[in-house]
């Protein structure tokens, strides 16, 4: 069953063209990667599905029904769910409080909220290991505390599709292991993800098909291997 | 919500004060001094829901003051309508100014929706000047009618105003302490993330611009009546913007409270405490006090308090 | 007269109301018993302050006076000032504080019409004496029976009209009206419109300029292409300097034969110094002018000693427009209270209002309304002004009084021909 | 309206347009390109005003004052902005809010220094070129109104080649777009803002003197300013010279023919109501980016 069904969009900034005529299929519960140097669309890409910025052509369909239009909020209350390559928290609230926000506008939209949202939300922080920071401002968390912070945030919103832009820059090895892990988990859960990537072992490891983009067109959509062994990728990666 | 409790009893024990105290106080420029630190309550706590919640920042606080005491002129002078009417269709009037602003500029950068303020502010005033029915530029003199159950017009509006004071403050808190409240917070840190996490922002900023916006209409309707007479020139003074902002500010922005605390200090202390200083003096400490304020205590007094109780949390 | 200019975003200073300690008593001369105190707010700082300090300084000169000389029915004087910032919704508190709190024996009225106008009600509820500062028909509405201006123009009718006299004996036949936006100049510009046909003059231009405009020359290339007679100008200082600067670059036509009329600011020293030869052939009015005809009893004293005090001070250096009014108003509350051996307002409102008051302005009489009985606005051509130079304004012969005919000390002379000769 | 005089007023407005330009250069510089909430610009404005007064008391042309005395605004914005950064920039979040709060405590500190040293009535100053016009055939124009239009155009000329030539210049304009891209080029993003700040407060010297140049000042001048000025900014599209330029004479203009035609008082309304039109259909401004 198709999920997400991205139909030949095209975005433009001024004279500079963004994404050209980019069409994406995305099948529920499926794991997708995104890859492509900086600049060749990827968050442009994103944007556009979650609604933060509008194509001037093409369509984008979630679960059969066309959001091409539609408020970026609307999206999120309709499952999808998104991070930031840079995080952005919101720093003079306490990471409950952050986690919260998504609880009483999407999940318990309408809900008196209360001890029950705290709850949750203090679940959602022990699944990401945030559980003794709880109550502390986000602005005072560190580079990865931050990213999970963002993962808490998203699956508040209780996703079918999350993206995930880049969620292990700047990590340790160490780290992008246990991110790695968190994300498989919500995978089990049945969520579809589609995930941007530097980092090439995790997303080899991770994606069950991997997207290639480059100047903002599709260059390559295949399993992981067959991606990697692309004359074409390997010519945009390695340089020629 | 046991708070919920506190507060009403508060409201309810402060409003009795303000009933006792027109009956036992003697001196009449209590009314007069407390009607206008009241006055500038209502206008800071207004300020602070869409400028402390949200960080979109009015400047043009003056004019929907001064557009609120306008309306009401003209409604003197056409129908002799009674002060519940006045504030009415005052509210609506401001309010409706905050939306059209809003809606206007909100979904750009803060800083172009504080310019729309400026612009709009100088249209008011403009208009008003032209429009000799509520006196144009010369003003208009507003008899206040007998008062009713209280001996003196002022002593009347001083009730008047802790009441808009309370349902202001009321206003303020149930909007903080809500879920709206939580999503203007999440917009002022990040306004993409709070959109990407099902707030939608462009409506609760246009909510917060038009509650701020008639709250400040709010202040302004019974001021013809305080002062018997009115022009554009006081109406719409920098003063109220200024204020608006600085108070909130100095009490500290994360909270209802503060722009009370800012607004009673500044309002009251200054009255009182400088009479033996020199009027070049009086701007001099305004502007001293901000940049101390603004360099010291970021978060405001409320800041400081928490600091000294030890407590690092917000609220 | 009130030169309350309205800001872009209004200009009333800040958020403080701080009183002024200007004028705590200067311990009054080793005189027994409790001072008599008189209170007011006048502006120290925003557009007024410039004429609310030299106002101040005259006040404070004539309490010195009165202190020395003794004191008010033995007691000294002490004045209450409070700074309102050019700030009228700062002047309702201020005078119920000087009432209820500083409990004033003697009240007397803010600088300008403005500030005035909020107060007019609480006087007259607690049935006060107040004494007008250069408020332009203030008590109209409210016509409170203790209330006494100590500006002497009576009515805007009244202040215009000498203007147009003028206009008719030179003969004009069309007449154009400039006026700011605000205050004032709206109800001396509606006097002046009402007059017109009266003069039989024909209105070729009538138009309101917003407050702060900052250049002229579209204005009075306009004015100039209506070719008109008479020039009506009501304005207050920083337009009219801009106005006056204006007329010298780009001439305002041969046509026109009187320029002028009610512009604020050509009063002021530092205007006159630097607009010098610009001023020449304007009609202005004015309430003192150093000429023969305003030699009043103690006048020149006053002036010498205001002009010496004026320079520490940093205020008007020339202090012929508002102090001699305001140390009037000292000398009216003096006479009236050594009269009456009273501070009861009903019994010195009383006296006010039946006897003449003899001041360095000249005797007074007040009309039923608390204007003077006999108003007495001058208007002054400036003739023969050089550039730079401040103490040709201290002399006789400059600001000639053109109107009315009983202080006339000069024939008014065609602006256009004022003009072509410098 | 004849013709004549239209052509009048639009040749009127365009010179005053081009003082409102030239007071404003620095703003679009302060707000437009690094972004500091600079409501004290026209304080600092005023300042210069006095400035050219001070220095005209001995004898020296309010522009020479100008001149003169912009190093020593310069540095005096450098040790501005040096404070407002260490205090609020480096502070973050809440940057926008507060610096706008100490700017204008700044401004009314400014103002009451003015008043305490110089009184509070309107100062003018002597040159040559105030009080004088030249005749364009029929028509006189003001010479003061022709130095303020050239010190507009020298400014905004001079400051869009500055920025956009020298490689301060393009590392201020790089500044205001990505911060991380300028420290990957090698330059402290500090150091530039505080740059470019010095340069804004500069110009408060000779745009100052115009304003002393142009007609009476008083120390609370500056608030009338505070409108004016932000408006050619935005109209202008943030931290554009020609857009500045254009703004200051489309406002000119508009405000010219208005006094002009019937309802002069209505100039301010007409010209503010351009500035929300603007920012309604295209708020990118004029030259936005």
């Amino acid at each position: 069953m198709t999920l997400l069904q991205v139909n030949a969009l095209s975005k433009r900034f001024g004279g500079f063209a963004a994404l050209t005529d980019v069409s994406l299929t995305v099948r529920a519960g499926e794991r997708l990667g995104i890859i492509g140097p900086n600049g060749s669309g990827k968050t442009t890409l994103i944007n556009c599905i979650c609604g933060a910025l509008t194509p001037e052509t093409g369509s984008i369909a979630f679960d059969g029904t066309d959001v091409t239009r539609l408020a970026a909020y609307r999206r999120t209350r309709l499952g999808i769910a998104r991070s930031f390559q840079i995080p952005r928290p919101f720093s003079s609230m306490t990471l409950v409080d952050n986690v919260a926000v998504p609880l009483e506008y999407v999940a318990h939209r309408g809900l008196a909220g209360g001890a029950g949202i705290r709850h949750e939300a203090i679940g959602l922080l022990e699944q990401m290991g945030l559980r003794e920071s709880a109550d502390a401002l986000a602005g005072t968390l560190t580079q990865v505390g931050l990213r999970k912070l963002e993962l808490a945030r998203a699956l508040a919103v209780r996703p079918r599709l999350l993206i995930l832009d880049e969620v292990m820059a700047g990590l340790s090895s160490v780290e992008v292991d246990e991110m790695l892990a968190i994300v498989f988990a919500v995978s089990q859960r049945g969520v579809t993800i589609l995930m941007i990537e530097h980092i090439m072992r995790a997303i080899m490891r991770f994606s069950q098909r991997v997207v290639c983009l480059d100047a903002g067109r599709v260059v390559a959509d295949a399993e992981p291997a067959a991606v990697v062994a692309d004359p074409m990728v390997q010519r945009i990666y390695l340089g020629g | 919500m046991g708070h919920w409790h506190r507060f009403s009893l508060g409201a309810v024990a402060v409003l009795a004060a303000a009933v006792v105290a027109t009956q036992v106080v003697d001196n009449e420029y209590f009314f007069y001094a407390g009607y206008v630190v009241l006055q500038f309550v209502v206008l800071a706590t207004a300020w602070n829901i869409l400028g402390g919640y949200a960080g979109y920042v009015n400047f043009g606080s003056g004019a929907f003051f001064a557009v609120g005491a306008y309306v009401a002129v003209a409604l003197i002078k056409a129908f002799a309508a009674p002060l519940l009417v006045q504030v009415l269709a005052a509210m609506a009037v401001t309010g409706l100014m905050g939306f059209a602003v809003g809606a206007m500029t909100l979904r750009l950068r803060g800083i172009f929706f504080s310019i729309a303020t400026v612009a709009v502010a100088v249209i008011c005033e403009t208009a008003v000047m032209n429009w000799g029915f509520v006196g144009g530029a010369r003003g208009v003199a507003v008899l206040a009618p007998p008062p009713m159950l209280f001996s003196s017009t002022t002593r009347l509006l001083f009730v008047v105003m802790t009441l808009f004071a309370l349902l202001a403050v009321a206003v303020a808190r149930s909007i903080q302490t809500s879920w709206i409240g939580r999503g203007l917070r999440a917009l002022r840190d990040s306004e993409e993330a709070a959109e990407s996490l099902g707030v939608p922002t462009l409506k609760l900023k246009l909510f917060a611009a038009t509650t701020s916006g008639a709250l400040m209409g709010l202040a302004g309707a019974p001021f013809p009546l305080y002062m018997n007479f009115i022009e554009p020139t006081s109406a719409f003074s920098l003063n109220y913007a200024v204020s608006a902002l600085a108070m909130p500010i100095i009490g500290g922005t994360a909270s209802w409270i503060g722009p009370v605390i800012g607004a009673v200090l500044l309002g009251s202390v200054q009255q009182i405490v400088t009479v033996t200083v020199s009027s070049e003096l009086n701007v001099l400490i305004v502007g001293v006090v901000l940049v101390v304020f603004v360099v010291v205590a970021p978060q405001g007094i409320l800041g400081l308090l928490r600091r000294l109780a030890g407590r690092g949390g917000p609220q | 007269m009130n030169e309350l200019r309205r800001g872009l975003l209004g200009r009333g200073a800040a958020l403080l109301c701080l009183p002024v300690l200007g004028a705590l008593p200067a311990a009054a001369r080793a005189q027994g018993g409790k001072p008599i105190r008189i209170g007011l707010s006048i502006a120290q700082t925003g557009p007024l302050g410039a004429a609310g300090k030299s106002g101040l300084l005259a006040l404070q000169i004539w309490r010195d006076d009165v202190n020395a000389a003794g004191g008010l029915l033995g007691r000294p004087v002490e004045l209450v000032v409070y700074d309102d910032q050019s700030n009228a919704a700062l002047t309702p508190g201020i005078y119920t504080k000087l009432l209820d709190v500083d409990k004033v024996d003697l009240l007397i009225a803010p600088y300008s019409t403005n500030l005035t106008a909020p107060l007019m009600p609480l006087v007259k509820q607690r049935d006060r004496l107040l004494i007008g500062n250069f408020a332009l028909d203030a008590n109209a509405q409210i016509r409170h029976d203790k209330y006494f201006n100590i500006q002497p123009w009576g009515s805007p009718r009244e202040a215009c009209a000498p203007f147009f006299m003028l206009a008719r004996k030179l003969g004009a036949k069309s007449a154009a009206i400039l006026a700011a936006d605000a205050e004032y100049a709206q109800n001396i510009a509606g006097a002046a419109r009402a007059l017109l046909p009266e003069y039989g003059l024909q209105s070729v231009y009538d138009q309101n300029y917003p407050p702060n405009t900052v250049d002229f020359s579209s204005i009075v290339r306009t004015i100039r292409a209506k070719k008109p007679d008479v020039v009506f100008v009501a304005s207050y200082p920083a337009d009219s300097t801009a106005i006056m600067r204006s007329v010298s670059e780009i001439g305002i036509g041969d046509s026109v034969k009187l320029f002028g009329g009610g512009m604020v600011g050509l009063q002021y020293a530092t205007l006159l110094e630097s607009l010098g030869s610009m001023l020449n052939g304007v009609v202005n009015y004015h309430t003192w002018v150093p000429e023969k005809s305003m030699d009043f009893p103690g006048v020149r004293e006053f002036v010498v000693r205001y002009q010496a005090r004026a320079k520490q001070a940093n205020v008007d250096p020339l202090g012929f427009y508002v102090p001699p009014f305001d140390y009037a108003i000292g000398q009216l509350l003096a006479q009236a209270v050594a009269a009456t051996k009273s501070l009861d307002h009903a019994v010195l409102a009383t006296y006010i209002r039946d006897n003449e008051i003899k001041t360095i302005v000249g005797g007074i009489r007040y009309a039923p309304g608390g204007e003077w009985l006999a108003p007495r606005i001058v208007y002054v051509q400036f003739q023969g002004i050089a550039d730079k130079n401040l103490d040709q304004f201290r002399s006789p012969g400059k600001q000639v009084i053109v109107a009315p005919d009983a202080f006339k000390t000069g024939e008014v002379r065609p602006f256009s021909q004022l003009r072509q000769s410098n | 309206m004849p013709l004549e005089l239209l052509v009048e007023a639009i040749l009127a407005g365009v010179l005053l347009g081009g003082f409102y330009a030239a007071v404003s250069v620095g703003l679009s510089v302060a707000f437009g390109l690094i972004d500091v909430p600079h409501i004290a610009h026209p304080a600092f404005l005023v300042l210069g005003a006095f400035g050219a007064y001070l220095l005209g008391g001995y004898g020296i042309d309010p522009l020479l004052a100008g001149v003169l005395l912009t190093p020593v605004f310069f540095l005096a914005g450098l040790a501005l902005y040096r404070f407002y950064h260490a205090v609020f920039e480096r502070r973050g979040s809440d940057a926008g809010l507060r610096g706008l709060a100490f700017f204008f405590g700044v401004a009314f500190i400014v103002e009451v220094a003015l008043i305490l040293a110089f009184g509070v009535d309107q100062r003018m100053v002597e040159a040559p070129y105030i009080g004088r016009s030249i005749a364009l055939g029929e028509m006189r124009v003001p010479i003061r109104m022709l130095v303020a239009f050239g010190v507009a155009l020298l400014l905004t000329g001079g400051l869009a080649v500055y920025l956009s030539r020298t490689f301060t210049g393009r590392a201020i304009k790089a500044v205001a777009q990505d911060q991380t891209a300028l420290a990957l080029m090698g330059a402290d993003p500090v150091r530039i803002k505080q740059w470019a700040f010095g340069i804004a407060t500069g110009t408060c010297a000779l745009s100052g003197a115009l304003l002393i140049i142009i007609g009476p000042v008083e120390p609370g001048l500056g608030r009338l300013y505070i409108g004016r000025t932000f408006c050619v900014v935005v109209l202008a599209g943030l931290g554009s010279m020609p857009g500045t330029l254009t703004a200051g004479v489309i406002l000119g203009v508009a405000e010219s023919v208005v006094l002009t035609s019937l309802g002069a008082s209505w100039a301010p309304a007409v010209a503010f109501g351009l500035l929300l039109l603007v920012l309604a259909v295209r708020p990118t401004g004029l030259f936005g980016r």
